[in-house]
């Protein structure tokens, strides 16, 4: 089984926060057209705030760094997604074993122990045009993978990807786009943009 | 579209240099305590043995949250960013500072961010040991059907269930009576609001939606959510009756029933607006035999500078009224002077 | 250029309502006298042996100038239509319901209209035996150099003018006393304002001045009459340093000496960037060691829906910071609570 | 000596009254160049009331019909103008012999007795760029005018339209247009435009 490098995640897991940060404006845009436009900003401050808690710790395993960045996120973030993302990397990161370098099926584990605790905290579904409807079919795609980290983080955001796309045929029924309705209809979910970024990025810095 | 011009500094410096304006503009009401710097705290509030009242939620709706806070009404404001939820370190340092050891009550309009911001707050002070409730505010009658009342947001309702609650516990009430009362007083409020122009964030500039010259939105949200129909603009006189039908075909007073009104501005709506809705509000309900008990008119919850106003009513009964009659004193609202 | 949206009804009737309106929100308060029907009146004020304070102007302000009538203010205030002073007529309505045997002070902003329409009053009044005196507040420092002071229109600081001498007269001061006091309190404040956007007059929907996307006019009016200078938009706390400035270098304030402080929003500016100004007015008066005595944050005399802003500044001395904290009870300030 | 019959004087006064009142637009925009743009609908109001009041009149001369229109004008019009378009027109009445009908002569020194009541009253002079600067050579227009009164209002008429244009070059010193300084230049009074239609409406109600 092939597992990476600690610094190798770490620097990936920087250069996928720091991804979001540069989209900032592409997600507010997308938070206009059907919440209230803020996401972007949030997004921006809080992955912001991942990847300077990244910066600070020395030699952190895969677990260590989702824990940081998630916490760093949580608190800084604020609104919806500020909680939401905070709760995903926190989860996640806590359900790593400790000193281990990820696989995909330990990652594909851990992303989807932090995919539980998203649905506990905001009570969303899949299906209800919300970051869940990329990471529910990108952790799957995930946990199908048995080769390289990079090659299965790829078929991850592949899936995330098409699975951000399908939120535009869906109608919101969470948060500040609830009340939009059919209106929402057309424009895809900017937090399922953020986690496709994010996921993008991540697979870029590994290959 | 052109960039909408605003008094601030760098956008990052808004929320610090809002929140040292307003300690340093009403210094005999409020400080700030707490390492995040957000939690707007009530000089004459917390003390031993009462309940706690926090408040709070994303900026932009000024006087909304930390304007409510002072004697006989919040003791803390958690203040988060523009639009956006305070975060759970933010929400502590209120709590914290508000906690006099008979407990603490949440209080925010019922929106998913907040929701899960004051949760993971209150779990957090449960896990060491505070008594702690929460109320979600949930009185706009156009964001939801009435089966589906607690998926409803909170707008400028908000004001008449702090009232009551900070009233309460000013009163020395206990936790659970406190949050009894807060609850009643939510389902007794009813609101819809109007939104003729947009606001824009400041970290954008830009506006966040867009409406036709001759429209406006019936049920828009405070921070722009679509409402229930775009209309033709309307005179006042039948943009009240709306607004009003709303409210009354739900709350069905009868005759000889008191309410308590407020009519609220959204940001850029002048005063001389607000009081010709409340001309007609006020036959309306005249009409129907409904005494108006107390009435505020002005800005209570805003959307930054978004054109339009919301009609707010609360069904009183005694214990409700004594409540609203309750002194306070805070930076937007005096009572019992 | 589109038409501002408003919530108005025929625009002819956007006094009468506004006037019905705010009597029915505030019934404790407000009520209205005289044939004209544009003489609002404090329930509470008038009485025998005190002297009358009469307080008036165009509309298009508010909460000036009937916000201000209640006890330990305003005894009544003449409404005229927007921007545009009220008539003779108008203003017995309102002087006669004030009086109650003492005399009667008449106060409003000085513009030409107003004084007069005012004086016209006065002749009236003092013809029919009431002893009448007048005060035209002119405390904006963009309208006429020092030397000409007395040409100097009147804005926000109208609200401390009208305090000192509503607080004189309600603690039973002769009219020839209320009316120093007054002219102390006019001779003592300063503004000076900024301007972001325009407003619209609601009989004509268009914009009443034009101004360039990344432009402010400093100095502007009340009315949007042109101010010293505009200036490409800049950062709060510059815009707020120029305002200061340009108060401070008149006032001279000495280390140690006391102000009251006014930030008054033209109509559309947030809260949030009144108390960012605030903030940095406290940075710049604690540098010079000048104690803020007082301060009030929020909409005072406004223009419409215009964004901006404006300062004022009272120096004080023991007799002008009790008048201030006299108490007082209007749909606008409450003091004292 | 060539004299007006009541009723057409009246007449006249009506139909100049109405003029103002329909020039509406064209006043508000000229008070929006270098005031506060709100002179058309004050006159609007104002000469409105002045219409009516004469209308409530059976049968008056022009003193009478000069004084209940000045005082419904000063009365509701509001504003600088509400009360010097209202001291001009009263005080002219109260100059009128009460049963005289008009001619030329009278009408000059009728008016110029309101002029000067408006200068008491407004303390602006010649050359301040207000309705005085039509209605000075308006009036020493009439006053040289020897023959009938419709030729004579129709010279006024002119001389007040030359002093309206020369307002173009003044620089406001008094009212809400004073601020502007400068910047007033080359847009004429709104006020002496009221005049100068006034008068010439008067001239034409008459011909
Ligand atoms: N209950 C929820 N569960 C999962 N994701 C959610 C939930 N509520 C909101 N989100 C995500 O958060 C995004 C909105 O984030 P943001 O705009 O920052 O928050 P807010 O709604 O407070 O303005 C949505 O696009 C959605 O993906
Ligand atoms: N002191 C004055 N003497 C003569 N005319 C004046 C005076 N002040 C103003 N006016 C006239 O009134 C006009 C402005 O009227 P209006 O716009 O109705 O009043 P306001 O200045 O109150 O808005 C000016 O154009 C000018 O002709
Ligand atoms: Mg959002
Ligand atoms: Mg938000
Ligand atoms: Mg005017
Ligand atoms: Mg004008």
């Amino acid at each position: 089984m092939i597992t990476m490098d600690r610094t190798g995640f770490k620097a990936a897991l920087v250069a996928a926060a720091e991804a979001v940060v540069a989209s900032k404006d592409v997600l507010t845009r997308a938070d206009q057209a059907i919440g209230d436009g803020d996401h972007g900003i949030g997004m921006a401050r809080g992955f912001r705030a991942f990847a300077d808690a990244l910066a600070k710790l020395d030699d952190a395993g895969a677990s260590a760094c989702l824990q940081a960045g998630g916490k760093a996120l949580m608190m800084t973030g604020g609104g919806a997604s500020g909680a939401i993302f905070g709760t995903f990397y926190t989860a996640s990161g806590n359900a790593l074993e400790a000193e281990a370098e990820p696989d995909p099926t330990a990652l594909a584990a851990a992303f989807a122990a932090g995919l539980q605790a998203v649905k506990d905290r905001g009570r969303a579904k899949a299906g209800d045009k919300t970051m869940i409807d990329a990471a529910e079919p990108a952790i799957a795609a995930l946990a199908q993978q048995q080769g390289a980290l990079p090659a299965a983080l790829e078929a991850m955001a592949a899936a995330a990807r098409s699975g951000m796309e399908a939120t535009r045929d869906m109608v919101a029924t969470t948060g500040k786009a609830r009340a939009l309705g059919e209106r929402s209809l057309g424009h895809p979910d900017p937090g399922a943009m953020t986690f496709t970024i994010f996921c993008e990025a991540l697979a870029r810095g590994l290959r | 579209m052109t960039k909408t011009k605003k008094l601030i500094n760098a956008p990052e410096d808004i929320i610090p240099q809002l929140i040292a304006g307003m300690v340093a503009a009403h210094p005999d009401m409020l400080t700030v305590e707490g390492p995040t710097g957000r939690a707007v705290v009530a000089v004459d509030g917390p003390r031993d043995g009462k309940v706690g009242v926090v408040v709070g939620g994303g900026s932009g709706h000024e006087p909304a949250f930390a304007g409510y806070v002072g004697r006989g009404l919040a003791d803390a404001a958690a203040v988060g960013n523009i639009f956006a939820s305070p975060s759970p370190e933010q929400i502590l340092d209120a709590a914290r500072a508000a906690d006099g050891g008979a407990g603490v009550l949440l209080l925010y309009g019922n929106y998913t961010g907040d929701v899960m911001n004051f949760t993971m707050a209150a779990e957090e002070l449960a896990a060491a040991g505070t008594p702690v409730r929460q109320v979600q505010v949930a009185d706009d009658v156009a964001s939801a059907p009435v089966e589906r009342r607690g998926e409803r947001r909170g707008i400028a309702g908000d004001f008449f269930v702090f009232k009551v609650a900070g009233a309460a516990a000013d009163l020395g009430e206990p936790l659970a009576r406190v949050e009894a009362l807060a609850r009643k007083a939510n389902d007794a409020t009813l609101s819809m609001g109007v939104a003729l122009g947009a606001c824009s964030l400041p970290q954008t500039g830009k506006p966040n939606f867009e409406i036709g010259d001759d429209e406006m939105e019936i049920g828009m949200g405070l921070h722009g959510e679509p409402g229930i129909r775009r209309d033709k603009l309307a005179p006042a006189d039948q943009v009240t009756d709306t607004l009003l039908e709303a409210i009354l075909s739900e709350m069905a007073p009868a005759r000889g029933d008191r309410v308590a009104v407020l009519v609220n501005g959204l940001g850029s709506t002048s005063l001389v607006e607000l009081y010709i809705l409340f001309a007609r509000l006020r036959q309306v309900l005249d009409a129907r035999g409904i005494t108006i008990y107390r009435s505020w008119v002005g800005e209570y919850a805003t959307s930054l500078e978004m054109a339009g106003a919301s009609i707010t009513l609360m069904r009183l009964d005694d214990e409700l009224a004594a409540l609203l009659d309750h002194p306070c004193r805070t930076p937007a609202v005096t009572v019992g002077a």
